[in-house]
Formats: C-alpha cells, structure tokens, sequence
C-alpha cells in the first residue's frame, strides 16, 4: 500500500517554504488586486523561519512535527494567514501525533480535519473565493484515491495539482465573501485569489520535486511555479 | 522608496522601539510580541483595555496605550494582523481579575487572531472578552462578507471603554460602552495617493495624478469610487453626507466631530476640511460639542483623510472629557 | 496636485477659519489680517508673546497660540511673511503696559515685516520688543548674509517664553529667556520629496526618486548638499552630528530632543528616527530629558524630517514642564 | 523741460501691475531656483489689488496717489517684497506729495529716496544681488540725464531698462548676500536674481507701452516682457 513517509512530509514543507519564499512579493502583489498586498510576505516570513528551523525541529512523529510547525506560524505569521494556515498545521497534526508515517487515507484525513478547522476558525466555505476552495477540492481528491486504493502517489499529486489550478480559473470571477478581498464588494471580481494560487503553486512545485510532470494552466500559477 | 527606513523587516520593530524610548515613564514593551503596555498595568481591580492589529497606522494601536487609553496593545507586521502569539500574550501580561477587553477592528486577520488567542487564553482561565469595531460606512455591510471595517471610529472606542475602565466599571459594563460607541460613530475616507508598505517597496495601488479613491480603506482597500479629484468642499460633503446619512444623524444631535489625517497630508489641509464638515454640521443642525483634527488612524504615508461623526449623549460626553495620556502628545 | 484645496487663494483663510472653529472657547481671529488671538489675551500685567510668518508650517504659528504658548499670531501666504499691517495689527491687539515680545524667525521678510510693525506700534506708544530666532546649522552663518533660518527650534522658544510670561515676568526677562533658549538651540532637517505650494501648483524643487536634500529649509529652500538616500540610521546620524557638533553638545548635558516631521512623514517613520537619535544622544552621554515626536513645523506636505537639540538647565526644564494648551492637541 | 505727468505715472504703475500679473508663475518659478519660490505670488497679490483699485485712488496728487498703492503693499503684500515694495513707494511719495506732475530731476530725486528707504529697510547695498542692482544704477542714470538736462524722455527710459536688464547679466554669477537666497550660499551663484528680472521687465515693458524700442538682452527678461 502507499504511504506517506515523515521524510516526504518534511520534504514538502521544505519545497513549499521555497515557494513561499521565492514568491513573496508577487503573492503580494497578487494581493494587492483586490486585498491589501500582504499576503505573500505574511506567509514569507513565516516560511522563513520554518525553512531555518525545519533541519533541527522535533521529529519524534509527523504529528509532533506538524504541531512545531503550527507553532512557527503561530507566532510569526500575521494577518489573516496566520490563523488559517497556523489552524491547518495544528489541526493536521492532531490525527498525525504517534506516527512515522501515513498511509494515503491517514494523509486524507489530516488534510480533511485541517480544512474543517480552518473553516471553523474563519467561517468560509467552498465558493466564498479563499483558498478553500483549491484546498476542499483536493482533500475530496485524496479521499477518493485513498478509498479506490490508488498505489501511483504520482497520480494523485498530479490529480491535486490539477484541481488547484483549475481553481484559479473557476473562481476567478466569483466575488469574494471573506477576507480583507471581501470588503471591496464586485471590485474583487475578476481578480485571482491569492491565497488559491499559492496552494496551486505549491502542489504544481512539489510536482517538480517529485519529478511528476505537470505544467500549470492558470498564467498565475505559471508564473509563480519554479 | 521616500520613506526612512533601515532594513524594512525592521521597520516596525524599531519604530515601536521609538515609542518605548520616547516613552520610558508610562510604557514597557515586549518586543518578541511586538507588545506595549503600561507600566502601571495591570491592577486587580479595574478592566484591562487591549487592542493589536496591523501596523502602519499609527498614532493608533500601539500609541493609543496610557492612562485613560489602552492598556496595553499589540501589533502585526504593516497592514497584518499580529500573529496569534502576540495577541494571546498581550491578553495575558494584561489579565486582572476584573478581565480583559479586547477591542477588536473588524478585519478577518484580526478577527481570526484574538478568537484564537481568546479561546487560548480561556483555556487558561483569564477572564477576556473581546468587542468588534465596525465603523467604516464605505462598503456596505453584509452577511456574505466579513462585513464593514472598523477605521479611525476606533478611537472613541478606545477613549470611551479607557474611561469607563478607570472609573472602574465591570468588564460587562465596558463592553457595552464599546457597543454603544460603535452604535453611533460612522466614518468614511479619501485616499489622494497610495502608501508604500516598507516590505513591498512599491504603491500598494496605483492612481492616476488627477484622480481620487473615495471610501478607500485604512491598507489600501479600494473604496466605493475611483473619482476624478474635486475641491475640498466637495470632497467634504461627499464624505460627511455618506457619514451623516448613515446613522443617520439628524437635527439637534450632539457630536463629536474628527478630521482625521492619514498619514502624508499637513495640517492645513485638514484644517481646511474641517473648516467645511463644521459648516455641514450646522446646515444639518448637528452641534459639534468635541472636535478631533489630526493623526488618529494613519495609513502609512497615504494623502487623504477620514472623516469620522460620533453621536453622543451625557455618559458618552463625560468619557470624552475624561483625562488621558498618550504616547501620541505635543508638549 | 495632489491636495486637499478649494481655489489655491483661499487655502491660507479657509485653514485658519478651520482653526478657528475647531477652537471656539479658546481663540478668537481676524479674518482681514489672518490673525489669530487667545480670546482672554492681552491682560495688563502679562507680557504677551506674538509671532507671524508665512504659512505652511502648521502647527508652527497660528496654531500655536494658547495658554502657555502664543498669545497671539498673525500669518503671510503660504512661505511669505506676513503683509506688514498684519503684524502691525497682531502687535495692537496684544498690547499691554506689561509689553508685547515678538518671536521673529530669521528670515528677512519676517523680519523687515516685523521691523516696520514694530517702528509703527512704538510710534504710537505701545512697549514692544522684538527677538531673532535662527536655529537652523544647515547653513553658515555670515555677516554677509541674512544669517541663519529659524525653523523647529522656535517650539522651544515659544514654549519658554510663554511659561515665563504666564509666571509674570517682564519683558526684559521674558526676552532673556528667548535669548538662552535660542543660545542653546540646534536644528538641521532633511527632505526626502518637495512640496506643492497651493498657488504655485507644481512642486518647490526637483528631486529624482533616490534623493534627499539634506539641510532642507523649511521653505524647500536648498541645504548642504543634494544627496543619495541612505537608511534611516545613517540619515539620523547626519542630522544629528551637525546639530550636536554646533553648540557643541557635551557629555553631561541635559537635553530636550524633537524629531520634527515636515508634513508628509507619518508617525511611524518619525519614531525610526527617534530610535537612532535617542541611542546617538546616550552615545554622546546627553541626558534626553523631554522629547517631541511629531509634526511641530511642517513644509505643508514635504516628505522628510528635523532635528532638534535643546540644552537645558533648571530654568528652562521647568519652562518644558509648565501645562500649555493650543490648536494643536490630541483629546 | 521734459516732465513726467500724474497720468504717466499712473500709466506706469499699471504697466507695472500687468507686468507683475502675468509674470506670478513665472518670477515665483524663478525665485525657486535659489529662494522659496514666492516672490511673483507675493508681488502679483499686491497688484492685482493696485489694478483694480486704481482707477478709483485718490490721485489729488503723485504723493498721495504714491502713499495710496504703499498702503495697499503694505496691506497685501507679504514676504520681502512687501516691506521693500512698500519701503519703495511710501518713500517715493514724500517728496512729491503735492505735485501734479514731475520734472525728471524731481523724478529722479523721488527714486533716490525710495533707493534710501529699501537700503535701510533691508540692509542690502550695490552687489548683494537684490533689485537695488538694478535700481540704484537706474536711479544714478536718472540722477545724469537730469543734471544733463536730457530733454527726449525715450532716452532716458532706453537707458534705464538697459541698464536694469545688464544687471540680470552682471549679478548672474553672484552669490546673493540679502533675502532668502543669501541662505543657500554658493547654491545661489548662476541663477538670476528675480527681483531684478522683474526690474528689467517692468522697465522693457515700460518701453513698449510708451512705443520706445527695446529688445532685451537677458533671455529671463526677454521671456518675461510682454
Ligand atoms: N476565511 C478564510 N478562510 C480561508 N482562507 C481565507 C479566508 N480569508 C482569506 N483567506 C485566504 O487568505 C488569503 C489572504 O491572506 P492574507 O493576505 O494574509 O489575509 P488578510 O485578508 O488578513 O490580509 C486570501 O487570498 C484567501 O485565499
Ligand atoms: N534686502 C533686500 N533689499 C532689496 N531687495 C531685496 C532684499 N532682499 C531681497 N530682495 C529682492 O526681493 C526678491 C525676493 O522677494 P521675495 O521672494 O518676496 O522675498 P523672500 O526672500 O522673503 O521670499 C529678491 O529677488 C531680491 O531682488
Ligand atoms: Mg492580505
Ligand atoms: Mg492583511
Ligand atoms: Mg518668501
Ligand atoms: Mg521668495
């Protein structure tokens, strides 16, 4: 059966904090459309220190790394990222705790209890235009896969891969109901959520990392993949 | 970049520095949470007043501490809010038995923030509650949103629960001072230019040299319209009849009035749209009793300001009149 | 032009009736001089201070007057010294037995307004004085020139004297203690954009975008040198360095320090500054018993900032300490 | 004997004031090269008060009609230019009070006095780059043809604009010793010195009015005449 091993986990992190990092200021700008420009060095700055500190953190389990994660965040990430993203890692880690590695239905399940906990924590659901809805969609993916006993991981990155990015598209012209984009009324329309090309961006780069061929379609997402 | 600055993810480390330096008598800080607080605070027996939100809108948040103020506030990185750990720790290094009152600006990051730290700091016991501040009348309010922001209006919040907290009211009793503030202050702005954040380095929008966004938000936010730029007396009344129709305030109302500056425009000029609301206020038969005219809620170096009408009443009147102090001072 | 204006002639008026109306129990104006009174000044035993210079600075000048501070004031356009009538009027209604002091920034139309205002009022025997502020190191000082401007130091100057009168002084005695402040007084800004005179419409001077004029006037006239901009840090220390080196400041001394902002720099910005001088002075083993940061004199909307050093002794600290009270104030 | 009449002055003084008008922008663009940038506004203020109320003034004599526009400097006029302007006028009113009409030695004798009264006003002398540069030289020429007896008036006011417009040349490269310029130090070497521009100018503009031909030297005068 796949698993899902601390090591690729860690990995993961590794490559999303390069992501982040390498594209700070047009997550920013991105941000700015119809939010107010903070979102990429928010997140940055948090991936920062999670880039520096991922070598030495606890790695007893995955659920124990995780939490240090959330705990990072926590403490250095503002603005409305800190809290969903900092929600998602400890609520990832919960179900995680004890274990060394993850078969795919475990990895389901953490991704599936981070998005109810950020859900709870900012009170969005799917099609309010956040980086939920990349994030719901491809936690239903990974569900599916893990019941039909998908053993190609590859597969399944690139199926998550492709939902996310097709979320830029499909939400592109929605207006925003949450977030500081939500406060703009129609002026948010036409506009790429930010938050939904970041988590489009990560999975396209872990793609890369994983050497699993797949070229972004959103022109955001293309722009901001390694 | 026009802007004093050293590195610029030391920018607000090192302004907040400022303020402790310019400050050491009234205030201390905890700088890994980016936290101001009294020295004085807190005591057992009276509520704590606390606030934090993103930076770059000073003399708000982190200024607004001292007597008859804020007790104690926190601040995010410019324009976010401050990461959960800071605001679950300004709770605590403010916790009194008497509790803590958060006085939250209606944003999701803040809102997301102090829930957490809130519920963190519940766990443990603290008595905390926490007030949201909504009074930017620029976007309409909805359910479907995260609903209308909380902009320069805060600071007649901040006065009045400072006030009733040194009179020693209840943590309940505070919290519906906020309420009653928040029920009767309305606010709308004018940005003429962007701002800058120091991390980004460029215009956080773009605007053309003739023209002006009206309803704009304190980071930037677009408004209700990308007008051409008029005289300030038109400016004027397009911001305080959007304020005044609101409430609305009407014929034989006692308020407070405030111009306030948001960031990169002189005092003249205010002066200059105070000169117009004032008249407005009389045509509308409102009595100006207390007037602000100055810095209270800046958005970095923005061109442009707010106009903010507070509908009072006797207690309201009082809390206003109540001494404070500030960081923000003149003599 | 990216201001708050009704038309460019009206701006200087319409500002001052904003001042006006925001103060209604403590001024009183004259509209046709632009003239600016305490309501309860002249008294008869009490000297009066009064100053008049161009507009543009505010709150320098007119919004400076209140207990404590000004008793009177009159303004030119903006960056013009008053008409001579205006100073001749402010004269007349401040005099009393006890004497009228006028504060005179070294420039010289101020002075030549002030100089025939004075000839004109002891003419008709009213007891005026008048003094010379010149605080500004940016530029040498020569005989073969008007000297050196007077810029934030006038705060100072304004502050002391409006103390000693309030304490019952005489006019000789108030005027030394103009002297010693002036004597013990140092300012030197920089200016990181221009400004836009209203009736000009376009700005003082170019700058390129990665430029600053250091020495500034608080006219936008040039300074020491036109320079590249560098960080805060090294910006503070050159302001500084010239201030401190001027008098000079010694090791020991007891010091007030200001950091000025001249109309386009917001609050944050100023604390960064602030932060550096504050560590600059304990590195010269200056004492920093007072401070200001915030806008004291303005360049209408020039980005960029002073700095100003003020010796103290016994006197004069007990001058910064008296209550005061103007336009410009926070609650 | 050549004589100058109430009507001439008048004539000239509104000359004076269209001169001043047109010029507002631009001798406040040229006092902002080295001083603050107002010395057009500040002057046109005041002549635009002198234009409207001339017709009206009383004008029982040159005197009075002098002490009248100095009442109205001395009103309007703020910054330098007003005590020096008004210096200048209440000055040139007190030996030809009374008088209908002037011979071209009491004219002369009129700006000698108003020569005295700015020296003493503002401290400046011949070489400090002040418009007493232009006008001490001028009130000399003045001084000449009267003790000459110069009858053709259009000789006299030939010379004197020559003379105002050389000293926009001769000063160029000084370094100002009075006003707001004199605070720049070397800076305010190569710029010329507005207060004589406006000289020259009024007096090359005097020249057209009376049908006398002048071109000017100075490329600031020549832009400036009407
Ligand atoms: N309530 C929410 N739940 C989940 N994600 C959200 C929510 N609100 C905003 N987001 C995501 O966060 C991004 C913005 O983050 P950030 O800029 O840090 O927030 P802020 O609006 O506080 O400035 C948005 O692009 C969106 O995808
Ligand atoms: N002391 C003086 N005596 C005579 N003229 C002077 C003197 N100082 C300046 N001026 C003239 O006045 C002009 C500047 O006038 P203005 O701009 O009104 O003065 P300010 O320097 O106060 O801004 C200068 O160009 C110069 O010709
Ligand atoms: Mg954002
Ligand atoms: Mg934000
Ligand atoms: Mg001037
Ligand atoms: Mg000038």
């Amino acid at each position: 059966m796949a698993t899902i091993s601390l090591s690729t986990i860690e990995q993961g992190i590794d490559t999303t904090a390069d992501t982040v990092i390498r594209n700070e200021s047009y997550f920013s700008d991105l941000d700015g459309l119809a939010g107010d420009g903070d979102f990429g060095t928010s997140l940055a700055t948090g991936f920062k220190v999670i880039k520096k500190d991922l070598p030495d953190l606890d790695k007893s389990d995955i659920g124990t790394m995780l939490l240090k994660i959330s705990m990072i965040v926590s403490k250095h990430v503002g603005g409305s990222s800190g809290p969903i993203w900092g929600t998602g890692f400890m609520k990832a880690a919960m179900p995680t705790k004890g274990k060394s590695e993850l078969t795919l239905q475990e990895f389901a399940d953490a991704i599936g209890n981070a998005v109810d906990g950020i859900m709870a924590r900012g009170g969005a659901k799917l099609g309010d235009k956040t980086l939920l809805d990349a994030v719901i969609p491809v936690a239903e993916k990974l569900k599916d896969h893990a019941e039909k006993g998908t053993e190609d991981l590859a597969e399944v990155l690139k199926d998550c891969a492709t939902i996310a990015d097709g979320a830029v598209e499909t939400t592109r012209s929605l207006v925003a109901h949450r977030g500081r984009a939500s406060q703009v009324g129609e002026r948010s329309a036409n506009t790429p959520d930010p938050g939904i090309v970041a988590i489009a961006t990560i999975l396209a780069d872990w793609c890369k990392a994983n050497s699993v061929e797949y070229t972004p379609a959103a022109p955001e997402v293309a722009k901001a993949s390694a | 970049m026009k802007k004093f600055v050293n590195k610029p993810e030391d920018f607000v480390p090192e302004f907040m520095q400022g303020i402790l330096a310019a400050n050491p008598d009234l205030l201390e800080g905890n700088l890994e949470f980016q936290m101001v607080k009294r020295k004085d605070r807190p005591v057992d027996n009276k509520v704590s007043i606390v606030q934090g939100s993103g930076s770059g809108h000073e003399p708000a948040h982190v200024m607004a501490v001292g007597p008859g103020m804020l007790d104690g506030a926190c601040q995010g990185p410019v324009f976010a809010a401050p990461p959960v750990d800071a605001c679950y720790e300004t709770i605590k290094a403010l916790a009194t038995p008497a509790g803590v009152l958060v006085l939250v600006n209606n944003y999701q990051g803040d809102r997301m923030a102090w829930d957490t730290a809130v519920e963190l700091a519940q766990a443990e016991d603290i008595k905390v509650d926490q007030f949201l501040i909504n009074d930017d009348v620029a976007v309409k309010d909805s359910l479907y949103t995260v609903g209308r922001r909380g902009v320069a209006g805060n600071f007649f919040v901040m006065k009045a629960c400072g006030a009733a907290a040194e009179e020693g009211k209840s943590l309940d009793e505070v919290k519906a001072v906020a309420e009653k503030v928040n029920n009767n202050v309305r606010t709308m702005g004018v940005a003429l230019t962007s701002c800058i954040p120091p991390a980004k380095g460029s215009p956080i929008f773009d605007i053309g040299d003739d023209e002006m966004e009206v309803g704009v938000g304190i980071h930037g936010e677009p408004g209700r319209e990308r007008a051409k730029i008029t005289s300030a007396d038109e400016i004027t009344k397009t911001l305080f009849d959007a304020v005044a129709d609101d409430l609305p305030f009407e014929n034989g109302d006692r308020v407070a009035l405030m111009v306030n500056g948001l960031g990169g425009t002189p005092p003249a000029e205010l002066y200059v749209l105070y000169n117009k609301a004032a008249q407005l206020c009389e045509e509308r038969g409102l009595t100006v009793v207390r007037n602000y005219v100055g810095e209270y809620c800046t958005s970095l170096e923005m061109a442009g300001a707010s106009i903010t009408l507070l509908k009072l009443d006797g207690e309201l009147e009082t809390y206003l009149d109540a001494p404070a102090e500030t960081a923000a001072r003149i003599f």
